[in-house]
């Protein structure tokens, strides 16, 4: 197992993902002798994971019954411990797509939080890409090279434990793409500039206040980026549903009574139909952030 | 440590290169030819000045159709626009306010003036401009600038910008597959390097084309295609090096039953009749060709095709003595290419019958259901897939189906919501005019395959999501 | 000139008002009552002392359920933060930066501490606060606000707080019909004074009392509706004077089919034996407990009704020899009754005889297309119409019915999406979390019945939208 | 005919709304011996419009054929002559909603604008309610006041001509609500508060860029109002289709083939099946402004 790479059986040092039921997962460190505890009973590793196929199903101590999925960055990012808050996989992909990420893609990223959009990030530019990542604040960045490390693309990523605004990214003219978290982005404009490649690239911002981003596009716009673009991208969620609606009873209809053939039972008091549809979940996400896009022309030096 | 080499010959535009036209948020994908006039905005004209020039360059119109590189930070904003007035209590809409006539601007035109430097002359001549607000003033002057300057900016392709481009210019051809929506898929469907990947979709070849610049060259991708043959004008306009393309495989969905059922015999050299009845058509045709055939086959009334059969009839011959040879000729190359598109669906078959393929992407016009169960067999367990359509209908349709079937988890039926921003000092909003609709998604991942199990029972499988509502029942 | 009068004695709440209490964002409907206990957000308390204050008077709980009115401009904004901190990079989430345990806490209370205070105290023994960011420090303090703070403000009822209150509190009863959709019910249907409108819904009362507070007294409503009786709850919590009811009439559906064929006779004083039956059973109960019945008979399994049947038993008398007497009187009060109810259907059945209704309203758990189709016939020609539906499927299937018969105009099939936005300097952004779905509508106009033509020489009737793609025919 | 009240036949001087098709319609002023020219010919007045009863087919000179509606505000705001930019009906009703207009409602307006918003007001404070409206350009406040005579309304409103910001709504105490549609609303809030009655009552803004929001907000609080609220509403419009989907080919089915029974026909290469579903149009309004509500309290005097 790789979050870079598919793997068929479960191995021993794997990061899996317990599938418990709907919008219900954990993961699990797999470790020979271990044992994890579910609410459908225990999971011995040895025996119920290591060697199996990913997608198996494992029947726990209790009878009940799991599937142990591959990781993947997409589960990664609804299971992993929040250090911070966390991009979703929404943003993500948008990101990924407007800042032209593709395997050998040079990047980098501040702040680096929980590492949600990272392992994606990884993901897309693997196997002969690289990211260099920043986190000012020291815990984390430790515990986020632990779990690449676990996750077996630190060979992929760099890591850097600093402050973005003061000191950049670690890097000069190598990036093809720069991405900034951080609450005051525009402090890092001309950071992010520098980073990047002679010939260019694309920069992102993600905030979640309208003044932070009227201050970054100011802070593009100075620094001569072009093509500046701010967007917000909002996900829907349609739960598929049977419902049945009751048919109103209007009482006997005296034209249908002409009719000689009355063997017709009239439609019934509590008559319905079933219709199958979606429906929203009452209350969604309705703001993450605003996502700035724009593009680094070629420096003329 | 990734490729940092930041060497300019990578970035030089040379002839025969795949490249997108740009002006404001209108895109063109064109290939770099010389001496070949390109139509773009209403405007003619030729690349052969952008041979050896950067990748990104503006270039101005000059007249004669040539393009000439501009000056770097020409002065774009430096419109003067003397102040503006703080409201529009004061202007009547008299349709008198602009002093010059058609035909002095175009006067102004014939006199050489550049875009830039007539709409000036708009301005200083508009009697109610230094009274429009600020708001109204910018309005204005985009509006003239989209008319009068000639500029185009030459990009290197990507699938960012090809599917903007096709969103923009020719959503039908897409089946209205808007970019953001194809950003959930790659990522939903967790394209990388080093998979493999079974793609089928009516999306003039983008989809395609998406999955493999995410896999860098590296895995294999099978495209599923329906009709005669597979269609991949939108993979051309990405440019791909060589060696893309090695990893790319087709296989004709008519032969899918047969590969499931286990008959389909690749090594005889005596395939189908209609395998080779639709090979044969194809094979006379340019890929173009191949393309428009197959999206008209479904959408018979789509206008904005350009149809052209020319390249077929230049095949027949015109002497009575030629024509023995050539039919021999033809024959034997018939032979040649019968046996190299036979390897081809061994190669795929046997690429397929592994059934350990690692995504699937689905985006066509077909009903999607079908589609999604006959190809989901050759998954992998644990691996993700996605369907886009643009109808809900359909995707609730293969929801409840795949519920019914079970080894399936994590499904979700979405769709997405898009909003660009003006950002502007005090005037900062939503921008005003947006898209309606960008299709709808259902993705999932497949689990190990049930034992057989009545579909009543499968209810309890997943734990039931909460209960939203008295009436309803989930799935 | 409207009335312009501002007397205060027009704003002073009174015994058996109804009113909204409201905490933050959360309200509820209740009458004034002396010595009635109420209980809102977990809290209970009497609201005599309400009685001769001003509406909108924000009130304190003091301890024993007592309210206190509050003296206007307390600092309620006025919390002392000390400084905020930029980011969050040394802040470490140990859980231990709260001094104070909750037992202190409990102490402050019963020390009689009010929750500002108590805020305060949070805010001083917290080792963190000072460096959490303005943003983290805020919703700290909303947090606490909304746990320690004792305050409920006393509102007058009207149709903008009670559509917030039922959509907030119980959208099931009112088919998840959010107010922003009611708002535009209002609208489409152009309803307003001196008109004679139909209203068909199963929300509680709620869309028939907001259409009658738009009528103002003036005009007339016929609640058309399924089931044993009328269901009025949401209708009283608007605390109309009283005329309002004089406007206000009712026919049960289950008579339609007859009215609609010219053969129910409400001369007679033998009505039809359901008419009959279910006036009976709902004769004897209270308003309440109609609207719980027939609520309860579409939707079983609802769970947050109140049932309350100890009304019903409690007229059965305990001794034998009083039996008599009162089994006439009641047999002479059922015979009024019933008078009274044929009355009230013959007025109703007179009014919708003419066929000449202005507006029709449709909001219900039924599905919708036989309400619409049946009560359609009773409007004039060019009136507008509007059904609300939970879900889009039924109104499609309206608007196609629609299309296939005629008689109608600017079909309209529309959702609404609505954004809250948190307005604060430097942290101005949509609200994070918001509404999934607001509900369906069609609308539309009628126009002249048509002399009977075949539906398929119907589609040239209305001159076709621009179509919009190939694959697709419109209706 | 009235904006305010239903007449059933066309009259003389009524103003009528003619309705040519899918959102395409035409208000005509109806007078006795004028003509209307459309697409489908002419429209006599006297004797093709006048004592017929509204709703009515009309049919023209060359053989085709109208409907003739009865006016609504909602109508009006399709169909009114645009002298700004105005308010539209989903806008519209969540102001009427949220302002809590009913009939008796006394309300202040600026600016008036083309009057979308203020036949609207009409129609819902109608019998006994007033608006007062102030536009600050003369000549579209004298041309408002003559749409209002013509559409019957004109003893309900009093139109001014002054600046809001400067002069206020000439009014003082007597205001259930005020309507703000200016550049600067922020600068109308005194004046908005002085209108409204002692008692209290509810104001609303609409404005299309944020940072006139915020400067409003700040304002309103400033002002000491309360429950400051800004919201947006957009209409989402659902064109209904039956469309066609192609069924996949994917070979004869070896397995159907056991089957003994080959009278059932292998599906055809075109089959499709057809569903009824709704699509969005293409491009939609994406923004129209911020609503912004808020309450003034009793005022202490």
């Amino acid at each position: 197992m790789s979050f870079v790479e598919y793997s068929d059986c479960i191995q021993d040092g794997d990061v899996a993902i317990v599938y418990l039921g709907h919008e219900s997962m954990t993961p699990v460190k797999v470790k020979r002798g271990a044992q994890t505890q579910t609410r459908y009973g225990v999971i011995r590793h040895s025996t119920d994971l290591i060697g199996q196929r990913y997608g198996s199903k494992v029947t726990c101590s209790k009878g009940g019954w799991v599937y142990v999925l591959h990781p993947t960055p997409e589960l990664w990012t609804v299971n992993l411990p929040h250090r911070t808050q966390i991009l979703y996989t929404t943003d993500i992909a948008t990101i990924t797509m407007m800042l032209e990420l593709k395997p050998g893609s040079v990047v980098c990223e501040s702040g680096t939080g929980s590492g949600s959009l990272s392992h994606a990030i990884l993901r897309t530019i693997a196997p002969t890409g690289h990211l260099h990542t920043v986190e000012f604040h020291q815990q984390r960045s430790e515990k986020v090279l632990e779990e690449f490390k676990e996750h077996r693309v630190d060979h992929l990523v760099t890591v850097r434990n600093q402050d973005a605004c003061k000191d950049g990214f670690g890097v000069t003219g190598v990036a093809d793409a720069v991405f900034l978290d951080i609450p005051s982005p525009w402090e890092a404009v001309r950071h992010a500039k520098a980073a990047m490649k002679k010939s260019g690239g694309r920069v992102c911002s993600f905030s979640p206040c309208i003044e932070q981003v009227q201050k970054t596009c100011e802070a593009f716009s100075d620094q001569g980026f072009e093509d500046i673009t701010s967007i917000e991208v909002l996900l829907r969620v349609h739960d598929v549903r049977t419902v049945y609606l009751p048919l109103p009873d209007f009482g006997p209809d005296p034209s249908a009574q002409i009719q000689p053939d009355s063997t017709i039972t009239p439609p019934q008091n509590h008559a319905s139909i079933a219709v199958k549809t979606t429906i929203p979940p009452r209350d969604v996400q309705g703001h993450t952030g605003y996502l700035t896009f724009a593009t680094k022309p070629r420096t003329q030096l | 440590m990734g490729d940092t080499v930041d060497d300019d010959s990578l970035y030089t535009i040379k002839e025969g290169d795949y490249v997108v036209l740009k002006r404001g948020d209108v895109f063109k994908a064109v290939q770099i030819q010389t001496k070949k006039k390109v139509v773009f905005e209403k405007q003619w004209f030729f690349l052969d000045n952008a041979v050896g020039q950067l990748y990104s360059t503006t270039f101005e119109l000059a007249s004669g159709g040539i393009l000439q590189p501009r000056k770097p930070k020409d002065p774009e904003c430096s419109t003067d626009t003397k102040g503006a007035g703080t409201d529009n209590r004061n202007i009547q809409d008299d349709g008198k306010s602009q002093k010059l006539t058609r035909d002095d601007i175009e006067t102004l035109k014939e006199q050489g003036l550049k875009g830039q430097e007539i709409i000036q002359q708009l301005i200083d001549n508009s009697s109610t401009f230094k009274d429009k607000t600020e708001y109204a003033q910018d309005k204005y002057i985009k509006k003239k600038k989209k008319k009068y300057e000639n500029i185009v900016t030459i990009l290197k392709p990507s699938c960012r910008i090809l599917a903007m481009m096709y969103h923009g210019r020719e959503p039908g051809k897409i089946c209205h597959l808007r970019y953001d929506t194809l950003a959930q898929m790659l990522t939903l469907a967790n394209i990388h390097a080093n998979s493999k990947v079974l793609v089928f979709e009516t999306c003039a070849g983008l989809v395609l084309g998406s999955v493999m610049e995410r896999m860098g060259g590296f895995g294999s991708v099978i495209q599923m295609y329906p009709g005669g043959g597979p269609v991949r004008a939108g993979v051309e306009s990405f440019g791909f090096p060589a060696h893309f393309h090695d990893m790319l495989h087709e296989f004709p969905i008519c032969h899918l039953n047969a590969l499931i059922a286990g008959t389909l015999d690749t090594t005889a050299k005596d395939l189908s009749a209609d395998l080779k009845e639709s090979d044969m058509a194809a094979e006379v045709k340019t890929e173009a060709e191949v393309k428009t055939e197959a999206e008209q086959k479904g959408s018979p009334e789509e206008q904005s095709m350009e149809t052209n059969s020319g390249a077929h009839e230049s095949l027949v011959p015109k002497k009575e003595d030629e024509e023995e040879k050539r039919r021999e000729a033809k024959a034997q190359e018939k032979k040649v290419k019968q046996e190299e598109k036979r390897k081809k669906l061994a190669a795929a078959a046997s690429l397929l019958e592994g059934r350990d393929a690692d995504g699937l992407v689905i985006a066509s016009r077909f009903n999607p259901c079908p589609v999604l169960m006959a190809l989901l067999k050759f998954l992998s367990p644990s691996r993700p897939f996605v369907v886009y359509s643009q109808y809900k209908e359909c995707l609730i349709e293969c929801y409840t189906k795949l519920k019914e079937q079970g080894g399936t988890v994590n499904l979700k039926l979405t769709d997405y919501w898009l909003r660009h921003y003006q950002v502007l000092p005090n005037r900062t909003h939503p921008v005003l005019l947006m898209s309606g609709g960008g299709g709808y998604l259902l993705s999932g991942t497949t689990v190990a395959a049930e034992r057989s199990k009545p579909a009543a029972s499968r209810r309890d499988e997943e734990p039931a999501a909460k209960r939203q509502k008295v009436t309803e029942t989930e799935g």
